[in-house]
Parts: structure tokens; sequence; C-alpha cells
């Protein structure tokens, strides 16, 4: 393996992808609360693994512009699928939780402003998934 | 290679017992079912590992999907507390 | 007439879906041009076009709902992929912020409300989504009558709806509305 | 040299020593939501090192696992947020 500027970029986004997952773990010990704990641990895990989605994907096809096999090109056009997978469904999820957080009654820490505390929500009667994945999916469209 | 590939296992078995002992030591019920989920996720790595890819499929549609939400279902119409001996 | 323009849509959508699946995936049968490893042979564009029918025979109530059929263009598709680029620029520096508060405990948070102004769910789920991707914020409830959001943020400063959605309202409001 | 499956190798023992620390965020959490918090961070990590492993293997199936796996924990998150969330139903 020599050190050709494709191998060069290759390695550098496996590096930013480590440190900003190393990132988000240390987030996930240091902050205080739920939400700032989710804070660090979707944005910097969602970022890192992207990181790690894009040096496969580059790895691939530089593999496949040098060997001319399909194969390689298939593995990154997957591994792109998986990334979008993973970019619709962390913040959904995130969002989920700091919800049911938020309905259990835990207050942000050391707050200074809270809005959502006695507000009104008006929100239509059915069940908020079903409500949620079908307005999900009407955005697909 | 094998030595990394040993060391990655290793890892996560000790990540498996660690989240094995949690399940039976939790007595909030939902925070066990939690453990539950993230040790069933650890097995599907393990089985990923040993080049299993079929059994680790199978293992997270039914370890991570289905048997927490069927443990959900449970302790929503029972109690979410352990009894006391 | 409607019925049949969903049931068109979704097919095409989920014909695009197959397509992208298995590009490259295997081996046509016919000639020895460069392209014929990645393009999709016979049999599996038949199969496709098949599984696309039921597909969209099945759900093309659930997918086209509202019976609105804005995102049939084809532009706006583009506009929602260049929009990409913008949002990754700012998930770098959300990465980055969230790496200083991590190192100096510099946080103030609190939940604010911003009115984003957008009518349609397509547009609220994008942005809800953006936001909790960029820097120091998170989507923790919305309201559904007056599409209003409520956003935890990790230092509360002035003028929240500005600051917080003035870069991606323009943006969504070209392909969602 | 270093080969590329030895870096992506090591890039998935890094993801495991990850996933130990994010374990006892699981264990120490105070209130419930702190350990989804947990789990859902261990459930992006692994589908991380699954990317990686699949690259190191060069096998396209088991990029295809990630896949399915990232959509199976997201209905697992969101199970356990919506009994959080205390509905009647």
């Amino acid at each position: 393996m020599t050190l050709t500027l494709a191998v060069v970029v290759i390695i550098i986004l496996l590096y930013i992808s480590w440190i900003f997952n190393g990132l988000g773990t240390m987030g996930l010990h240091i902050f205080p609360d739920v939400y700032t704990r989710l804070h660090a641990a979707t944005k910097c895990t969602t970022f890192g693994t992207m990181f790690m989605s894009f040096t496969v994907i580059a790895y691939s096809t530089r593999l496949y512009i040098i060997e001319g096999e399909a194969r390689f090109l298939n593995m990154a056009i997957h591994t792109f699928i998986a990334l979008i997978a993973l970019l619709v469904t962390n913040p959904t999820g995130a969002h989920a939780i700091a919800r049911a957080a938020h309905k259990m009654g835990i207050k942000p820490a050391e707050a200074v402003k809270d809005d959502l505390e006695g507000a009104d929500l008006q929100q239509k009667k059915p069940v908020m998934m079903k409500k949620k994945d079908t307005s999900n999916e009407e955005g697909d469209k | 290679m094998t030595l990394i590939v040993q060391l990655i296992q290793l890892l996560v078995l000790i990540g498996l017992i660690m989240t094995a002992l949690a399940v039976i030591y939790f007595k909030d019920l939902i925070s066990a079912a939690i453990a539950l989920g993230a040790s069933s996720l650890l097995l599907a790595l393990q089985f990923y590992l040993l080049r299993a890819p079929d059994v680790a499929i199978a293992e997270a549609a039914v370890g991570a999907g289905l048997t927490t939400a069927i443990f959900i279902f449970a302790i929503k119409s029972t109690q979410r507390k352990e009894e006391k001996r | 007439m409607k019925r049949s323009k969903a049931f068109f849509s979704t097919f095409l959508f989920a014909l695009f879906v197959y397509l992208f699946l298995t590009l490259a995936a295997g081996q046509s049968l016919a000639t020895e041009s460069p392209w014929s490893e990645i393009i999709w042979s016979f049999e599996e564009i038949v199969l496709g076009i098949s599984i696309s029918l039921l597909v969209a025979a099945v759900t093309n109530h659930i997918l086209c709902r509202k019976r609105n059929f804005r995102m049939m263009n084809p532009g706006r598709w583009v506009i929602m992929l260049a929009y990409t680029i913008p949002l990754f620029f700012e998930m770098a520096k959300a990465n980055f912020d969230v790496a200083y508060r991590v190192n100096t405990g510099n946080i103030e948070p609190g939940i604010v409300k911003i009115d984003p102004d957008l009518k349609t769910d397509l547009g609220v789920t994008f942005l809800a989504n953006s936001i909790t991707l960029t820097p120091g914020t998170l989507t923790v409830d919305v309201d559904e009558e007056k599409n209003e959001l409520y956003i935890h943020w990790i230092k509360v400063g002035e003028d929240p709806t500005e600051t917080i959605s003035g870069r991606f309202v323009k943006w969504i409001k070209r392909f969602a509305e | 040299m270093i080969e590329f499956t030895t870096l992506f190798y090591g890039s998935a023992l890094l993801f495991g020593v990850l996933i130990i620390i994010c374990a006892l965020r699981v264990f120490l959490g105070p209130t419930t939501p702190d350990r989804v918090v947990g789990l859902d961070t261990i459930n992006t990590l692994v589908v991380g090192s699954m990317i990686a492993l699949g690259a190191a293997m060069w096998e396209t199936l088991f990029i295809d696992i990630a896949i399915v796996y990232a959509v199976l924990s997201f209905i697992t998150t969101l199970f356990i947020a919506k009994y959080l969330e205390g509905g009647e139903d």
C-alpha cells in the first residue's frame, strides 16, 4: 500500500470517524442530564458513523476504479443506503426519547427558560406513533 | 489479523456478561428490558464476527425488535417494579 | 383520475427504489460492453416492474394520503438533494460546537418555542430532523395545529426563531411547499 | 506497511471499546431515559462497526445486515419511548 492521495484521504476520513465517535461517548458521561446527553450522543455518533460510511464508500470506489469489478461498486451503493437509513432514523429516535423524558416530568438541569412547561399543545387525538409513521411516509412521496 | 479479531470477540463477550448481569440485578423491569435489548444487540455482533450473517439477522429481528416489544407489552399490562421477597 | 395518478406515482417511486438497490448487483447476459456488469439484466427489470405494481396496488392510499402531488415534480427532488450540502456543513459546525462544550462544560440550557411558518407535514418533518442534527439544538415536541416546534437549546440566546431555523426554512420552502 | 483490512478491523476494535463505555451509562443512568440514550448510542456504534467489518471481510451481504439492523433498533427505541410516555392505550 503506497501512499497516494486517495489513500491519504481515506485514512483521514477514518481518523475523523474515530475522533467523533470517541467524543460522543465522552459527552455521554460528562453532561449532566438527559437532554444534553442526547445532544452529544445523537450528533457526534451520527457524524462519526457517517464518516465511517464515507470511508467505506471511498475505499470501494477506489478499488472499483483500480480493479474494474462491479461488486466493489455494489458495496459502495449498499453502504450509501445504510447511511441514508441511519440519517433518517437517528434524529427521529432522539426526538422520541426527548419527548418521552419531558412527558415523564424530567426537568432540564440548570434550565434558564422552559417554554414547554404548562403549554397546551394542540395535537390531533389519535396515537402519536401511528400519526408520525403516516406523515413520514407521506413525506417520501 | 486473527489477534485483532480475537480481541474484538473478547470485548464483545465482556459486554455480554456485563449486560446479562445487569438484567438480573435491576429491580426496575423496564430497565431490565433495556439491558436485555443491549445484550441481544451484542450477541448479534458476536454472530456477525463468527461469519454467520443469517443467524445475526435472525437474532437482530427477534432479539432486538420483537422480544423487547413483547416484554414492554407484558410490563404495561402488569406492574413495573419487581416485588421484594 | 386522482386515484390512478396516485397509483402511478407510487409505482414510479417503488421502481426507482428497487432499481437503485439492485444497481451493479448482477451481470446482464447481453454483451461485452463495459456497462454490462453495472446495468440491470432483463429479468431484473421484469421482476422490478411486477413487484412495484404489487406494492403500488397495496400502498397507494397510504403513500399519497393527502392526494397532493407536488412532489411529482423532479425539480423538487433536485433541490432536496442540493439541500444536503448546506446541511452537511451545519452538521460539521455542530460537532465542533459539541466538542467545545464537552471540553469546557460551558452550557446554559433551556427549552424555547419557535414558529417556523411552514405548512406541510413533510416540511415540518425535515425541519425537525435538520434542527436535531445541527449545533446545540434538539427538537423536543411539536404543536401539530399551529406547526410550532419546541426546541431544547444548549446555550439560550436572543431571537430563537431566526437563529435556529432561519437557515433552513428558506431552503425547505422551495421543495416542500 | 499497514493494510486497509487491518485498519478496518482496528476501527471495529475501537468501536467495541466505546460500546463497553456506553454500556456503563446503561448501568449508571439515574433515570430510565438515560439508559435509553445509552442503548441508542450502542445501536449506532454497532451499525458503524458492522459497516467496518463488512468492508474488512469483503461481503456486501454483511452491509445489508447493517441496514436491517439500523431500522430494527429504531423500532425498539420507539417502543420504549412510547411506553415511557405513559399513554393509556
